[in-house]
């Protein structure tokens, strides 16, 4: 099981696919709005997925689940600013920006990985679900402070925070964590499954769960041709902060096993999940909401991490790693 | 042609994230019509690949009469100071008008 | 089975999501081809259902309940333009192109009766779905001559009708009315499922039918958001006109009722539907058929009527009125 | 630039139920060029999201000699006295010609 | 069995359907990237297909099946092209870039073949999957050098062809027949389906099987609305030209059908999917690659006969046609 | 208005499948910033649907400034004269700089 035989599941291998045909540079496309649709489902199924097993959780184990995620939420981003700040390889806005983006999580690692532990036939706690749809939100907030807090430091005029969103989120920073449209679906998908009586969300089982697999592939093909679209880009932006990309994930994962193995007390396939959402850095819901809200930061700083460089060490890597990671967490606690 | 009348075409570029701030901008400015399309393109803040929301451009187009174009041209560059990736370019248009 | 509690079912769940989430102004964005997409799927699937069905009918009921429809498509939009022109709040001719849509009917709504219906575990007939196909024509042709009259009694020269729609459609109302896309593809369906054998048909079954119910929440979290953008335009068309959209399909709904319910005989399961058929009113097909053939009628009055007041009234309040409804005719008759 | 021909650009938006229409209507002007982009906007007759045919807009580019022009205007300006949305107008255009 | 109501299958009545919608002129309108999507789709689905057979097929006849596939491929466009010359009516250069696409294939065409002997209980050797994905590059292949010699006999600079594809296909040739996106997405899905372990590929099933004729049926309609855009172009191009349209594929059939009855010994099935191959012309893998490096020819001959005329012909005419012919050949050889 | 830069905007028409051969013409020629739009539409070369890659059209967006145009449309014209189906056209845009 153990050896990377492990990474011959379809959807790392279809992520490789895409990758490898950017990288020869053939030129297969994919229409925009195919890649558009594919997230708006994935979001949408694993909500449901999550809203389904919330339903019938443990209520205890869930609020405590609730509590880590947030945790992880507050903690790794302000992690990420300082290490990033003190390395000085970016200013602190765009450390603010890049902080942001590794306290959230990467829907589509996550199910890798869930694909991955499936795979190899390994039993998962659904938790880790929930957690996924609780963490996109703290890390923005934090993002957000953390810029705020940086442009006071800057000497960059205090109201601008407000100022940058004007018009339309009069409310700003809550606003921009609550709202963004990816959370909004997956945490409304998931009220959805949690709320509605089984027999009824029966109705949704085939396209919600049948052909999840199959659409998570094609997303996959998808974001290993934007991946290696952006990998090239790392050169540009300096050895020291592409090794960032890998290293902070790698933390994330410890910090993560940790909190799943031993304050979770999850098993080993529950515990990589955690390990998963703490080392994935979000590709979705925080690139726009940092767009909006720290327009000094350099997009494609964040992006070229998080897609060029995060996604695909966590995909191809990385889960294997923080798998092999819980075990030893796992079996040194028990 | 007499029916033709003289107006500027102002022509802004972003990130798709920014779409509601600008029509939000032209509401304020007692501006209420407009065209959007979806673009992707390439710049300084790298490929926009178009694929993601995240990497997604707009190309938004507002036929308006000269004198309405400074004050938008004011809150672009506004938004432009603050670190807002924008192209904003305005040009000459016959617009076909009836009556 | 009664109280709102009918309401927990995913299809208005996901609708009320989507309203949810441009009433508080997220920036949650469907890609414009998904769409559309999705409506092309949603008319094929049900036209081949509805074909299916079609195949096996009683062919005297079939015929009985396509007599029926096509009453109800002359009948409604005739009652909708005498209340709109003597309500003295729209000219003749927004009249007509208005009264046209409370004709025709809304395939959106129908499938979240359904939805609501089988969630509900309550049986139907299934030749509503035959008149759902019928249905959309009759309002088209009836919309146009309504139209065409209004032109004459305004003094608008009376070629102009045939001229609107010069070098396309030459042969003007009835090209409009039939050959209309979502009619073609909607008939063209219904025709392959009832001549299609039985046993090939079956290998259309998942994507037909399996994954329908899922598709069928993400058009609707779509139509929420659409429905949202619109109901805030309510207020510009003046209280009495949005009224209308409320009353019209009540009225619609008993007429339907009881053409269900005594007319074609119908148990409350079916009943319920013809007086879906009846309230609802099309956000699909009538309006390009009017914007192409009545261009003096102002397209954000009909739209917003339709998509922005009728359709959230149906899918929230309407459907369990009308089974109510259904239920008290049915009911009395028996 | 000798190969830099002047010609004008013909713009025309509008929801898409006029696309055949208007595409029929240059064939009719003897013009079998054009290039017509999906776009979403919003005008007098309310936001067009560009979610369903029903809302969706077309914008539609001519590049045509300025003496084909006033036949083209005048085929708009009816459809618009007609009552149909479209927004047209049109700009100078150098277009690269070769030979 | 035998008769037209042979194609009361709903993949060729949706293809019709369409066809028939544009013909007369209905506004149906398909969101482009519905289109390019369920292309995308397709070739994943019968790719990994295919993979899955590939992984457990005989490996001589495999290798057996491939060599003749890339004979077919080489051999189709040489007598395509000679035809074309000596016909007088298009140049070397068109000849040479129709010649490529008949020499290639339609997975459309293919597919529509498999629902054809699906539906008719005709069963068929998995090993025409395998040569549809190789057929499509030796096409190319032997395109571009006829294209270059071409060339060469009309006096241009034999620089060009590697000109042609400046900056972005330095070798030129080889690199738009293998990392055409077509090409790509099909055999890198058929290694992906050929090296994972069966058990791990079940999860992908639903997608890329059971709605896998839904999507065919979508796709059709669409391609229906295209070929009928494009048929009506034909009397531009002469009489002539469009026979060849229908001609070529009767004579690929014949030797396709031989291939593959005698040199291969498949079934009647097997035989009949030789045939198809061989009669089909490329629509989806072509075209770009002869845009790219022969952009002297004309795109609306080549693109108006392979998607105008013989897809058509194909599908309505042709495949129940290479039925019978495939089973006169297996009978005579038995 | 000082502000507005005086720049040509450059704009292209053709097929999908040339659309990585007309952004390394670009970036060849020193230009990282382009916008991209999905096209169809019609012409010498056929319907162009839109429908699949095979019959898809882009229009790429460049501002540049004067003296860029005549290397990129040296260019544009071998491709042309090699028998690629393109349209481009020079126009007038006046840019918001900052700074
Ligand atoms: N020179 C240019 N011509 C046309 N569009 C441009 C140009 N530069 C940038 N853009 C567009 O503006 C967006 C933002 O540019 P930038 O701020 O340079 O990243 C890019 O993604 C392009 O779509
Ligand atoms: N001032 C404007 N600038 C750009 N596009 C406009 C403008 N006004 C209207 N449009 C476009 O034209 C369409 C029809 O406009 P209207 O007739 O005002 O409803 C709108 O949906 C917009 O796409
Ligand atoms: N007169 C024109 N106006 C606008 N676009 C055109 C014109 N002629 C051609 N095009 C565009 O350029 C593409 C190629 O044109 P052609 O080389 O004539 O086939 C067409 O598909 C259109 O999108
Ligand atoms: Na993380
Ligand atoms: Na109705
Ligand atoms: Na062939």
């Amino acid at each position: 099981m153990h050896g990377f035989s492990n990474l011959l599941i379809p959807a790392v291998l279809f992520f490789a696919l895409g990758f490898l045909a950017r990288v020869v540079r053939s030129d297969l496309r994919f229409p925009p709005d195919l890649a558009k649709a594919l997230s708006i489902y994935l979001l949408m199924a694993i909500g449901i997925h999550g809203g389904v097993e919330l339903g019938r959780a443990n209520l205890l184990t869930a609020v405590h689940a609730v509590f880590w995620a947030i945790m992880l939420g507050l903690l790794l981003p302000v992690l990420a600013y300082v290490v990033l700040v003190s390395s000085r390889r970016v200013d602190a806005l765009n450390a603010a920006a890049i902080a942001a983006h590794y306290g959230s999580v990467s829907a589509g690692t996550f199910m890798t990985a869930k694909a991955y532990l499936e795979s190899n036939g390994i039993l998962y706690e659904m938790y880790p679900v929930i957690m996924l749809a609780v963490m996109e939100s703290p890390a923005i907030v934090i993002g957000l402070l953390l810029a705020g807090w940086s442009r006071r430091r800057l000497g960059i005029a205090s109201d601008d925070a407000r100022t940058a969103a004007e018009g339309r989120h009069p409310s700003g920073i809550l606003r921009e964590a609550f709202l963004n449209g990816s959370v909004v679906l997956l945490a409304g998908a998931m009220v959805i499954g949690a709320v509605v009586a089984p027999t009824r969300m029966a109705a949704l089982h085939p396209f919600v769960n049948d052909i999840f697999m199959g659409a998570l592939c094609l997303f996959l093909l998808e974001m290993g041709m934007e991946a290696a679209l952006r990998i090239g880009e790392f050169r540009r932006m300096g050895v020291a902060l592409a090794l960032f990309g890998v290293l902070m994930p790698l933390v994330g994962a410890l910090i993560g096993a940790l909190v799943g193995g031993i304050a979770l007390s999850f098993g080993v396939g529950g515990t990589t999940m955690v390990a998963v959402l703490a080392a994935s850095a979000s590709y979705i819901a925080v690139p726009p909401a940092m767009r909006l809200a720290v327009p000094e930061a350099n997009p494609s700083l964040y992006i070229t991490l998080s897609l060029g460089i995060t996604f695909p060490f966590n995909v191809i890597v990385g889960i294997p790693l923080y798998h092999r990671l819980a075990e030893a967490i796992v079996g040194a606690w028990v | 042609m007499k029916r033709l009348c003289p107006e500027k075409l102002l022509a802004i570029i972003g990130p798709s994230a920014l779409t509601e701030t600008l029509t939000d901008m032209l509401r304020r400015n007692g501006i209420s019509g407009y065209t959007l399309l979806q673009a992707s393109g390439a710049g300084t803040s790298g490929p926009q690949t178009g694929m993601l929301d995240i990497d997604s451009n707009i190309m938004l187009y507002v036929i308006l009469s000269e004198e309405r174009v400074p004050a938008l041209l004011d809150e672009i560059e506004r938004l432009m100071r603050k670190g807002h990736h924008l192209k904003a370019f305005v040009s000459d248009a016959a617009v076909l008008a009836i009556e």
